[in-house]
C-alpha cells in the first residue's frame, strides 16, 4: 500500500465525492480492524447529517455503529475510555462549533494521556468533525477553530480538501496510536474527486503540491484549497505563476516543504477561512519569517476571514471570507504590483 | 370558566403560530429563507399555554424550535420574518437568521442553535431576579434531547441549590432529530429526572393549550412564591420532521396520526368554541385577521432591504 | 462467613492505604512531595471493598483522591512513591504525580485532575468491552462533588441506554473542598438520581469494608449478567482537610468524630479479629508487615534518580 | 478618576500583592454597582483557593457573593444569563485548564451574543481565571491557553503582570459592557507592588513600556513580564538597553506601541509561557513583519513554552517555560551577538 496521488487518468482511478470517499475510509478500516468503531448523533440509521456513515449500520451492526444522544463531552470521553482500553474509536462531532463541549475530553484528557501515564498508554481515536461557513447556518455552525488544536501537544490535526486527501488521511488518523482531529468542511463534501480503487494511505505530515509555480508560494487548506487553485488559475492568465501548498495536516505541519517554495518564490500569502487574530496562518507566518527571513522579498501576506462571528444574511457571510479576488489582490500585493 | 376574550386571545396565538410556520416553509421551498429552520408545528399549545401563564416582565428562553416562543411572547411577525429572510429589518439586523431570534423587550433572551445551551442562561436570568430581590420569573424552553445533555443535570441543581424562580419547561416531542426518546433514555418520562435534584415536576398534554395553562400556572405559583425551580413536561409530538429538509419518514405514521387528531391548533378552537361560546364565524374571522397579519408580515419583509455589506465591513473593523 | 485469608486480604489493604497516606504526608510536610496531595484517609474501606469485589481483568477508573483505588488494585507501593516524589521510576516516569497514576497492568486507567472527568472514560472503557462483547466490568469512583458535573448525568444515561458493564460507585464523602454535599445538593443521598436514568442504585456504609464488598457483589452481578450499569453510594467522611495543606476546620468535630469511631481501619481490623479469628498477634505481624513494605517503597524511592532533564527535553523534540 | 501609575515614591501609594489588589477592585466594584456580583467554587467562606475573594462574603452576603458546585459549563451560562439581563457577573473558574468545559458558554453564547442579536443585547461579564506553571501541579492545572481566547471575536483578553495593573485592569472590565476573560497567573499572587491609594482604571486596550531602552523591544505578558524585566537588569549590566513592552490586554491589543518600539529598535523578541505552536506570539509576530518589515534588523524572536504538556517533576515544569537564561540568549541572537 502506498500513496497514490489519485491524478486522473491514472489505472483505477475514479470520481468520488469527498463525503463518499470518507465513508469508504471508514467502511474499509471497520472491515480491517474489529477494534475500530464509530460514535455520534444520528451516524446509524440517519447516515450522519452530512451523509458520510451512510451504510455502514447495515454492514457492521449497531455494536459499531453507536447513534448517541445530545451529550458530546461524555460520548467523546467515552471514545477516550475506549481508546485507552484498546479500541480504536471514531468520534463524530456534527459541527466543530460544537467541540466547544468536549475540549476538556480531547485537551485535557485524550491529548495528555500517553504523556501523563509516562508513555504507559495510548490514546488512538479520531475525531471527526465539520467546520467552516458558506451555507447560511450562521455563528454558532460555522466556525473554522483549527487554530485552538493546533495550539495543543499531543494531538494531530487533519484537514483534507480534496476526495483522495480525505479518504487517504482518514485511514491514517484511524490507524494512528495517537489522537487525531479530523476536520472536514461543510461545502467539500459534495465536490467531486479522483480516488484510486486500489486501498492506499496519505501520510500525516506531508503537505501537497497543489499547483506548481515560481513566483509566489500560497499555502492554504480544507475549503481555501479550491478556492485559491481557481485564483491562481486567473494569475497564470496575468503570467503570474503561484505553487500552492497544502498541508493537508496542520499538525505535523510540512514546514520544509513551505520554507523550500517560498525559497524559491520569495513571496509567500498564506490564506485561512479563520480568523486572522490568532490563527494558524500567523504561526505559520512567524516560522518562515523565523527560518527564511533573508528570503523574503515582502512581508507575508495574510488572508483570513473576519474578525466577527459568522452573520446569517449570505452577503455578509461571504465578505467574512476569503474570496477570489481577495486572495488576487495579496499575491499583487505581496508581488509589490 | 375562562373568558372569551381569554380563550381567543390563546387561539390566535396557537393559530399565528401555525400560519408564521406554513408560510415560512413555503417561502424556504421557494429559496427565500436559507439554513436551518425548525417548525414547531404540533407544538404550538406548549409556548402559547406557557406564556399565557406569564406577566410581562418575566423572561423566557427559546431554542433552535423557537418561532413559537417568540410569537407567544408577543414578538413582532414583521421583524420575525425580516430576520428569517435575512433583512437588516430583522430582530437580529439579518445576522442571527431562524436559530438566534432574540427580543430583550419581551424578555425573549432568545433562541439558540447549541443544543441545551440556554437552559444554564435562563438560570442566570433566575439568579438575576434572585439576586436583585425580584419576583419575576423564567421559562425555559427546551426538548427531550436537551435534557441528555449535562447542562440539563447541573442547571436543574443550580436552580434547585439556590431557589431560583426558574420553570423548566420541557418540551418532550420524542425526537432529537431522528432519535427516539425511548432510545435515548430508558425512562421515557423525563421530568421523573427532576426528583434526583429535589425538583417538583408536573406533567401535561402538550397538545391541549388550557392544560398546559393551568399546569403552568399552578407550577410558577409555587415557583414565584420563592420555593425555587419547578419542571412542566409537555409531551407532544412534531407535525413533521427536524427542520424543513427532512422528510421524518421515521417517525411511525399511526403515532404521527394520534397526535395530528389530538392537532394543538384544533384542540384550542374546540375550547374557544365551545367553553368561549364563540361562533364559527367569529373564529373565521380571527383566523381571517392573522392570515392577513402574516401576509402583511411577510410582504413587508420581502420588501426589506439586506444589510449593507460596507456598513457591516465598518462595523468590523470596529470589533 | 468469609475466610481468614479473604479477611486478612481485606485488611491488609486497608491497611495499606492507611499507612501509604500517612507516611507520604510526612513527606509532604517534609517538602518532598510537592503540588496536589488529596489523602484517601477515611475512606480505605470503599476502594478496598469494591476492588476486592472485581476480577482480575476489570477496570478501574479513579479521581484525583485515587492512592487508595491503585493500591486496592495491587499497584505498587514502590512506582507510587517515587511517582509521587517526581522520580522516573515512578507510574508516569515523574511526569504524572499524585493526580495523575495510571497502571493499565492492574486495570487502573488513573486517577484524574478534572473532576468528573474519569465518568465518561469509564463508561467508554464499559463501551469497549460491549462492543468486543467480553464480560468485563468497569468501577467508576467518584464523589460527591462530581455528581454535581454534567458528564455524571451524561454518563449515567449513555450506560444505561448502551446496557453497559459499568458500576458507578460514589464515594460520597460529603464535601466537595470545603462544600458540604447538603448544600451542593437539595437531596444529598445522591444515589437518587439515578432512578431518573433508570439505573439501579444501592446505597451501603461506606466504611464497613465488608458491607461495601457485599454491596458491591451484588451490584457487579447484575452488571456482568448484561442488565447493564449500576449505582453504588458508599457515605464516608474524609479524616482531614480535602488536601494535605486544608487542615478542614469547616468540618463540625461531632460529625468528624462519628465517623472516626467508626474508623474503616478499625471496623476492618474488628472483621479480621471477630469473622477472621485472627489474633492481636497475628495482626500485628500484618501490621508490621505493611510498615516494612511502606518503609522499603520510601527508601527505595527516595534513592530513585530524577527523570533527566535532557532525555525529556529530546522526547519533547519528537512531538 | 484617571490612570495613576503607582510609581513608589507616588503620594497614597501602599504596596500590595497582586491578590489584594485583586479583591480591593472587586470589593470597589461591588460596593460601587449594585448589578456586581461573584460566583465561583469555594468563593465564600474559604475566599477562593488564591485567596481573592477574602471577606467578601462577610461585606456582601451570600447573595451576592455566590458558591457554586463543581458545574462550571453551568455556572457560567448563569452568568452569561444574569448579564443578557442586566447584572455584572463576575464568574471564577478556579484554573484556565478548567475553562476548557465553559467554551461553549464562552465563545458560542458570551461572545456572539451581542454580534447574534443584532447589536441589541450585551454581555457584561467577566471570567476571572488563573493559569500559568511553577507549583508543581502538572498536565491538567498549568496551561497557558489565552491563544484559544485570542482567537475568538467579541472577548477580551486581559492578562495583567502587577498588582497595579491587576487592580485597574479588573475594575476596568468589570465596568465593560462586554465579555472579558480576565487570567491570572499563580505565581504573581503573592509577588508585592504598588497600589494607589485613590481610586483610578487602567484602561483595556493600553499596553505598558516597564522598563525603557533603545536595543531590542521585548513583549512578554503575565509572569513572563517579571522575568523579562530581571533579564533586562542582566543585560543591562552587558549594556543591552532592551525595552520591556507588556500589553497587558492581548484584546484589544496596543499594536501602536509595539510597532513604535519596534521602528526604533529594529529588534523584537516576544515571550511567552504558553506553547510556541499557535501561540499569541506567533501572531504579533506575524503583525510585526507585516506591518514593520523594513524596520526589522534580523527575525523576530520567539521564546516560548516547550511542545508539551506541564510534567510535575520540577526540574522538568521548569524546563518546559522560559527562563531568563533562555531571555537572555534570544536577545543575542536577535542582535546577532
Ligand atoms: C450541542 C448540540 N449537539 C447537536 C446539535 C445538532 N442538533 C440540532 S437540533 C438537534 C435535536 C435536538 O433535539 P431536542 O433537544 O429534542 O429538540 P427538538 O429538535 O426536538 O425541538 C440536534 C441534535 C446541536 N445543535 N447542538
Ligand atoms: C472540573 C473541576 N472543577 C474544580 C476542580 C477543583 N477541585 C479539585 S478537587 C475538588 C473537589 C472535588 O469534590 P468531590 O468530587 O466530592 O471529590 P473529593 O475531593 O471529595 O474526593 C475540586 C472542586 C477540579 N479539579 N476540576
Ligand atoms: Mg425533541
Ligand atoms: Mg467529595
Amino acid at each position: 500500500m502506498s500513496e497514490d496521488k489519485g491524478r486522473p487518468g491514472a489505472s483505477g482511478v475514479r470520481q468520488l465525492k469527498y463525503r463518499e470517499a470518507l465513508n469508504e475510509a471508514l467502511r474499509e478500516e471497520l472491515r480491517r480492524d474489529e477494534s475500530v468503531f464509530v460514535i455520534g448523533g444520528g451516524i446509524g440509521q440517519r447516515g450522519g447529517s452530512y451523509k458520510v456513515t451512510v451504510g455502514l449500520l447495515d454492514e457492521f451492526g449497531p455494536r459499531r455503529i453507536i447513534d448517541a444522544p445530545i451529550a458530546e463531552a461524555s460520548f467523546t470521553g467515552a471514545g477516550v475510555g475506549a481508546a485507552i482500553t484498546g479500541m480504536r474509536p471514531v468520534v463524530e462531532i456534527l459541527f466543530v462549533d460544537f467541540t466547544s463541549l468536549i475540549i476538556d475530553q480531547i485537551v485535557n484528557q485524550a491529548a495528555k494521556y500517553r504523556f501523563m501515564s509516562g508513555g504507559k498508554g495510548r490514546v488512538p481515536m479520531v475525531l471527526r468533525t465539520q467546520g467552516g461557513s458558506g451555507n447560511g447556518l450562521a455563528a454558532q455552525h460555522s466556525q473554522s477553530l483549527e487554530a485552538w488544536y493546533y495550539h495543543v501537544p499531543g494531538l494531530k490535526v487533519v484537514m483534507p480538501s480534496t476526495a483522495h486527501d480525505a479518504k487517504g488521511l482518514l485511514k491514517s488518523a484511524i490507524r494512528d496510536d495517537d489522537p487525531v482531529i479530523f476536520i472536514e468542511h461543510k461545502l467539500l463534501y459534495m465536490t467531486e474527486g479522483p480516488v484510486p480503487q486500489d486501498e492506499y494511505t496519505v501520510e500525516l505530515g506531508v503537505g501537497d503540491i497543489k499547483r506548481g509555480g515560481s513566483d509566489v508560494t500560497i499555502v492554504a487548506w480544507s475549503n481555501m484549497v479550491p478556492r485559491v487553485l481557481s485564483a491562481a488559475e486567473k494569475l497564470a492568465a496575468r503570467r503570474i505563476e503561484a505553487e500552492v501548498i497544502d498541508p493537508r495536516t496542520l499538525v505535523p505541519l510540512d514546514k520544509q516543504l513551505i520554507l523550500e517554495s517560498v525559497k524559491r518564490t520569495e513571496h509567500l500569502v498564506i490564506v485561512q477561512e479563520a480568523v486572522r487574530r490568532g490563527g494558524v496562518a500567523s504561526d505559520i507566518a512567524s516560522i518562515v519569517q523565523a527560518e527564511a527571513f533573508d528570503y523574503l522579498d515582502a512581508p507575508i501576506e495574510i488572508v483570513a476571514g473576519k474578525n466577527t462571528p459568522i452573520p446569517f444574511n449570505v452577503q455578509l457571510e461571504k465578505a467574512c471570507v476569503p474570496q477570489e479576488a481577495d486572495i488576487i489582490e495579496a499575491v499583487q500585493r505581496v508581488l509589490h504590483l | 370558566m375562562y373568558s372569551r376574550q381569554f380563550l381567543e386571545e390563546l387561539y390566535r396565538t396557537v393559530y399565528t403560530i401555525r400560519v408564521f410556520e406554513t408560510e415560512c416553509i413555503k417561502l424556504y421551498r421557494q429559496g427565500l429563507i436559507i439554513g436551518y429552520f425548525h417548525p414547531y408545528l404540533g407544538e404550538e399549545a406548549i409556548a402559547t399555554g406557557v406564556c399565557a401563564a406569564l406577566r410581562k416582565d418575566d423572561y423566557i428562553v427559546s431554542t433552535h424550535r423557537g418561532h413559537g416562543h417568540c410569537i407567544a411572547r408577543g414578538g413582532e411577525l414583521k421583524k420575525m420574518v425580516a430576520e428569517v429572510l435575512g433583512r437588516e429589518a430583522g430582530y437580529c439586523r439579518g445576522r442571527g437568521g431562524s436559530m438566534h431570534i432574540a427580543d430583550l423587550k419581551t424578555g425573549n433572551i432568545g433562541a439558540n442553535g447549541i443544543v441545551g445551551a440556554g437552559i444554564p442562561i435562563g438560570v442566570g436570568a433566575g439568579l438575576g431576579i434572585y439576586v436583585r430581590g425580584g419576583d419575576q420569573v423564567v421559562a425555559i424552553f427546551f426538548s427531550d434531547g436537551a435534557c441528555n445533555n449535562g447542562v440539563f443535570a447541573e442547571s436543574l441543581n443550580l436552580a434547585a441549590i439556590w431557589d431560583l424562580p426558574v420553570v423548566f419547561v420541557l418540551e418532550n416531542n420524542q425526537y432529537a432529530v431522528s432519535s427516539p426518546i425511548e432510545e435515548m433514555s430508558r425512562i421515557p418520562d423525563l421530568h421523573r429526572r427532576a426528583e434526583g435534584y429535589g425538583v417538583a415536576a408536573y406533567a401535561v398534554d402538550g397538545n391541549d393549550v388550557l392544560a398546559v395553562y393551568e399546569k403552568t400556572t399552578e407550577a410558577i405559583e409555587a415557583c414565584r412564591s420563592g420555593k425555587g425551580p419547578v419542571m412542566v413536561e409537555a409531551k407532544t409530538y412534531r407535525h413533521g420532521g427536524h427542520h424543513v429538509n427532512d422528510p421524518g419518514l421515521y417517525m411511525p405514521e399511526e403515532r404521527l396520526e394520534y397526535y395530528k387528531a389530538r392537532d394543538p391548533v384544533k384542540l384550542a378552537r374546540e375550547h374557544l368554541a365551545a367553553q368561549g361560546q364563540c361562533s364559527e364565524c367569529d373564529i373565521t374571522t380571527i383566523e381571517q385577521q392573522v392570515l392577513e397579519a402574516m401576509e402583511q408580515a411577510v410582504e413587508y419583509a420581502k420588501d426589506c432591504p439586506a444589510p449593507s455589506v460596507e456598513e457591516f465591513l465598518k462595523e468590523v473593523e470596529q470589533n
